[in-house]
């Protein structure tokens, strides 16, 4: 099979690979799904405009304050058009995922929400997709539901579209799950919720680094994704937002940017996307976010996704081959690159620290995913998580190292 | 890793020496680390000098949690209470025999967490020992 | 008289002013009060992470997780320590001094405020330390009161002491005025509010990065500040907050690594400081902001003060020699670093605009205190505004430069 | 700068040509941009075939917006309402002969957002010009 990737050219972008861990050993890093590598073109962007431009945005007429404005809002009109936005005003700079979320949640929520309302998520949700939800139950008085997840890691879409005659005001799903690598069927999910009258959240921190995602063609209201996913800096996220939706919401934080007019007692808000802004933003992360985008445009989002694919289904065989090896998903074909895998006898704490040992960075826990643990009565998994500069041998040697725990542990 | 998972760990992991529960007992306490599922329980016995005479463990969790709460147990026989609530990090660590990084370290520390809770009481050692 | 610090070698640490904005005409920055520029160390701070240790933090077992770990929590220690706090349990990291003020408002504010209850300000605080109040009060209906400013720009104290017979249950006040320059007699103010029974949060972002702050000598119940007015990146903050405080509020913001449990409807909080910390947080930001510290520190944060007490000195004395301009605020002696002026006949705008076409950055507008400028009459002003790396040389270019404006205008 | 402030700017900043307001008028409108205080109002006479007869504009602010409040309601004298509807940005660039960052842009855009929301409302041109 041809790569659709140059494997060796992608790698070579991301110096920490240059890095050896122990003399001869350099890093196999295997836990893209908790945070991606960044590529030189990220790193120089960043130390560019620490050495040419950096000023604070906005308000400024002066030239370093012009470049640094101009660099943060080409960034969000390229990440705006990344995801198929009709303009940047719907593009709004948060720290991350979780603060997207929370955005809707306390913004749109509470001006949209009567005591008694539900809201619908699903099993497979990380914390950041559950937590703010019932942090707003409680406040305003909701009722949450939560789809079935399947054996197979897939959702119950019986149990969706029985759960949406609740009338459900507000519907939120990950469009990847982080534990399972499910991928979720979002167009025909928000068809659904939409006819029954719900408004939709789709979590994309782990479908948007991964392939291709167009807010239109998906017909989703609200989108949450992380740049330090998709090869860009921590610090800075977005929330997408469909205009109408946006205009009609309250502000969220207070302060300065976020304003028209400020006098002692009421203040006017900003147009968008500035309303949801408060305080200086993330001014160097949000031009590394552009520059990552970039990277991943002259990649090429759908040789991305194919690239993982091929990953997917060879990591799949192989760790099958490992006794006492189980990952948890579905198959290859609906499946990201993320494989979470328990061994038989030996804690994930385990696994990670002898593979930790042979320089292979993977993650074990609950992966902020701990209903579906609960659900899967595990306490722990071990998770193996793939992006485009991953390439077979690294899974190779991950096999091995499982061989290696098996010796320890036998 | 040879220096990691030392043959003791494993081996007290696979055949712990002290695994068990008491009843009647002196002293009894059960927590858990939510972030990986490790669970530990102390049983502990003492005469009237308030010297443990005997202790057992019980729980599930990765080998480190295991094996510490094994050699912890063990290591507090024939000692006299006071002694015990003195115990600090470099005990178990000591009785490992490897360094630990942040994450293992709260594994290990489960058992003494355990341990002095039961002896006198959680709220005075959730500063020390976080 | 001696320099307090090696302006030369000081400038030299910092690579923008390497930067010829025209041939042979380095950039002079006078926009510190908006953000500071960075020095190399904390440059090569970030470039080195991204480049050795890049990984999310927390829960990873891997060594580039628990390097990352170490490098931001060590941040977060040598933070503490710079104000004085006595855990490190009292130091959340936010995104900027806007969001630590509205976490105050959202957890403490929401969880101890009942109706009528009264918030004390003053008419000199930034907007950041205004909207959050006015959002909480519109939620649960509170009072606003606002301590009058004197036309030299200090606080009136006899104001400040009859408004806390209102028994105000929070006393909010910027430590120094972003325009003004006023630095507030702290220790006096939240004696007096703590005397009447109210809790004291402080804008320390113009205060922190300029001269010795400690929490527990000013006896601070909150203390809010942003890297990146002192030498570090955006995107980072700090609330401190007293721990007996900060144990007692309710979470903030809701997602992965602030809970120690999650079940589908309930979750448990985390322990201090990850409590108010959802998602991945800013990493690189965050070490970025302990290397800005430990410049700080090598320089010494009482020689900083001298610096710029000279330059105060020296360019009040020399703005007052310019006909027609008219400097806000009070005596050098009383001032920070923070020159705010009206220029007769001609509109702030204008003087910064000609000021860039000179490479002189400075800012033109409210600075986000409009309610002080509506106080003064003034629909804006021009600011020039100093730092560790300023030296003389450079406000006689800026009166120079003033001259010039003053030409084209007559 | 001579570039940027040509005498032009200053001129009319100085000594406006078209400075005043007239009731009654046809249409008028007054807006402000809060973040500099520069504020514009402007006024104007059109005859029965919708054409342009007398235009005038009051306010304050900086130089750029003045000048090019001034100048913009030199221009649309003799003009049809159409043709000033379709006004852009272009054209105050032009009139104003100087390239802008995206804070001053603000200034001289504001007489061109005043005149259009007062022939032809708001809501149509806040896209438009944003
Ligand atoms: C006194 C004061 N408070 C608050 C802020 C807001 O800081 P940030 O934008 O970093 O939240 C500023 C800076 O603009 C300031 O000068
Ligand atoms: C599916 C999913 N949602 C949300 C998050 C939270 O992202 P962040 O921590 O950047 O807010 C993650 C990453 O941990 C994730 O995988």
């Amino acid at each position: 099979m041809i790569s659709s990737i140059d494997i060796q050219h992608v790698k070579s972008e991301f110096p920490i690979f240059d890095r050896e861990i122990q003399p001869g050993s350099p890093i196999i890093y295997l836990d893209s799904a908790a945070t991606s590598q960044k590529p030189r073109q990220v790193i120089e962007a960043i130390t560019n405009y620490y050495e040419q431009s950096n000023a604070n945005i906005h308000r400024g007429i002066h030239k370093l304050a012009e470049e640094a404005t101009k660099a943060y809002e080409s960034a969000r009109a390229r990440i705006g058009n990344f995801i198929g936005a009709r303009s940047q005003r719907e593009i709004i700079f948060t720290r991350n995922t979780t603060e997207s979320i929370n955005l809707v949640a306390r913004s749109w929520g509470k001006a949209n929400l009567q005591p008694g309302d539900t809201i619908l998520l699903t099993e497979m949700e990380h914390h950041s997709n559950i937590v703010p939800w019932q942090q707003l139950a409680q406040e305003i008085g909701l009722n949450l539901a939560f789809v079935n997840v399947l054996d197979n890691g897939q959702i119950d879409l019986e149990d969706y579209h029985s759960l949406l005659e609740r009338e459900p005001r507000l519907v939120g799903f990950t469009h990847m799950s982080n534990m399972l690598g499910t991928i979720n069927p979002v167009a025909d999910m928000t068809r659904a919720a939409h006819a029954a009258g719900a408004i939709v959240i789709v979590d994309g921190a782990q479908s948007v680094p991964h392939f291709p995602v167009n807010v239109l063609e998906l017909d989703i209201d609200f989108l949450a994704f992380s740049a330090h996913k998709m090869c860009g800096p921590t610090g800075i996220g977005v929330l997408y937002g469909r205009e109408e939706l946006l205009e009609e919401m309250p502000p969220f934080l207070g302060g300065g940017d976020m304003i028209k007019r400020v006098e002692l007692t009421e203040f006017t808000t900003n147009s968008l996307p500035y309303k949801f802004e408060a305080g200086t933003p993330a001014i160097e992360a949000g031009i590394g976010f552009g520059a990552a985008v970039e990277f991943l445009e002259s990649v090429g989002m759908e040789n991305i996704r194919l690239h993982e694919q091929e990953l997917t289904a060879y990591a799949l065989d192989r760790l099958e081959e490992v006794p006492g090896v189980r990952v948890y998903g579905p198959a290859a074909d609906q499946k990201g690159g993320v494989m979470s895998f328990s061994f038989e006898g030996v804690h994930p704490h385990d696994v990670a620290q002898i593979l930790d040992s042979l320089s292979i960075a993977v993650r074990a826990g609950h992966h902020c995913a701990m209903p579906l643990h609960e659900k899967f009565h595990l306490p722990a998994t071990t998770r193996a998580s793939f992006y485009l500069y991953t390439d077979k041998s690294e899974i190779d040697r991950l096999i091995e190292g499982l061989y290696k725990v098996k010796e320890i542990f036998n | 890793m040879d220096d990691l998972y030392r043959e003791l760990i494993i081996d007290r992991y696979k055949n712990p020496q002290l695994q068990g529960s008491m009843d009647p007992h002196d002293y009894s306490y059960e927590d858990d680390n939510p972030l990986c599922g490790d669970r530990i329980r102390i049983d502990v016995r003492v005469d009237q000098e308030g010297t443990v005479t005997e202790a057992l463990f019980s729980g599930e969790g990765c080998a480190i949690s295991q094996a510490s709460a094994d050699l912890l147990v063990e290591s507090i026989i024939g000692k006299n209470l006071d002694e015990v609530k003195k115990l600090s990090t470099e005990h178990i660590l000591e009785l490992l025999g490897i360094q630990l990084g942040p994450v293992r370290i709260k594994c290990a520390l489960l058992s003494l967490k355990v341990l002095k809770a039961g002896v006198y009481g959680l709220e005075e050692l959730e500063e020390e020992l976080l």
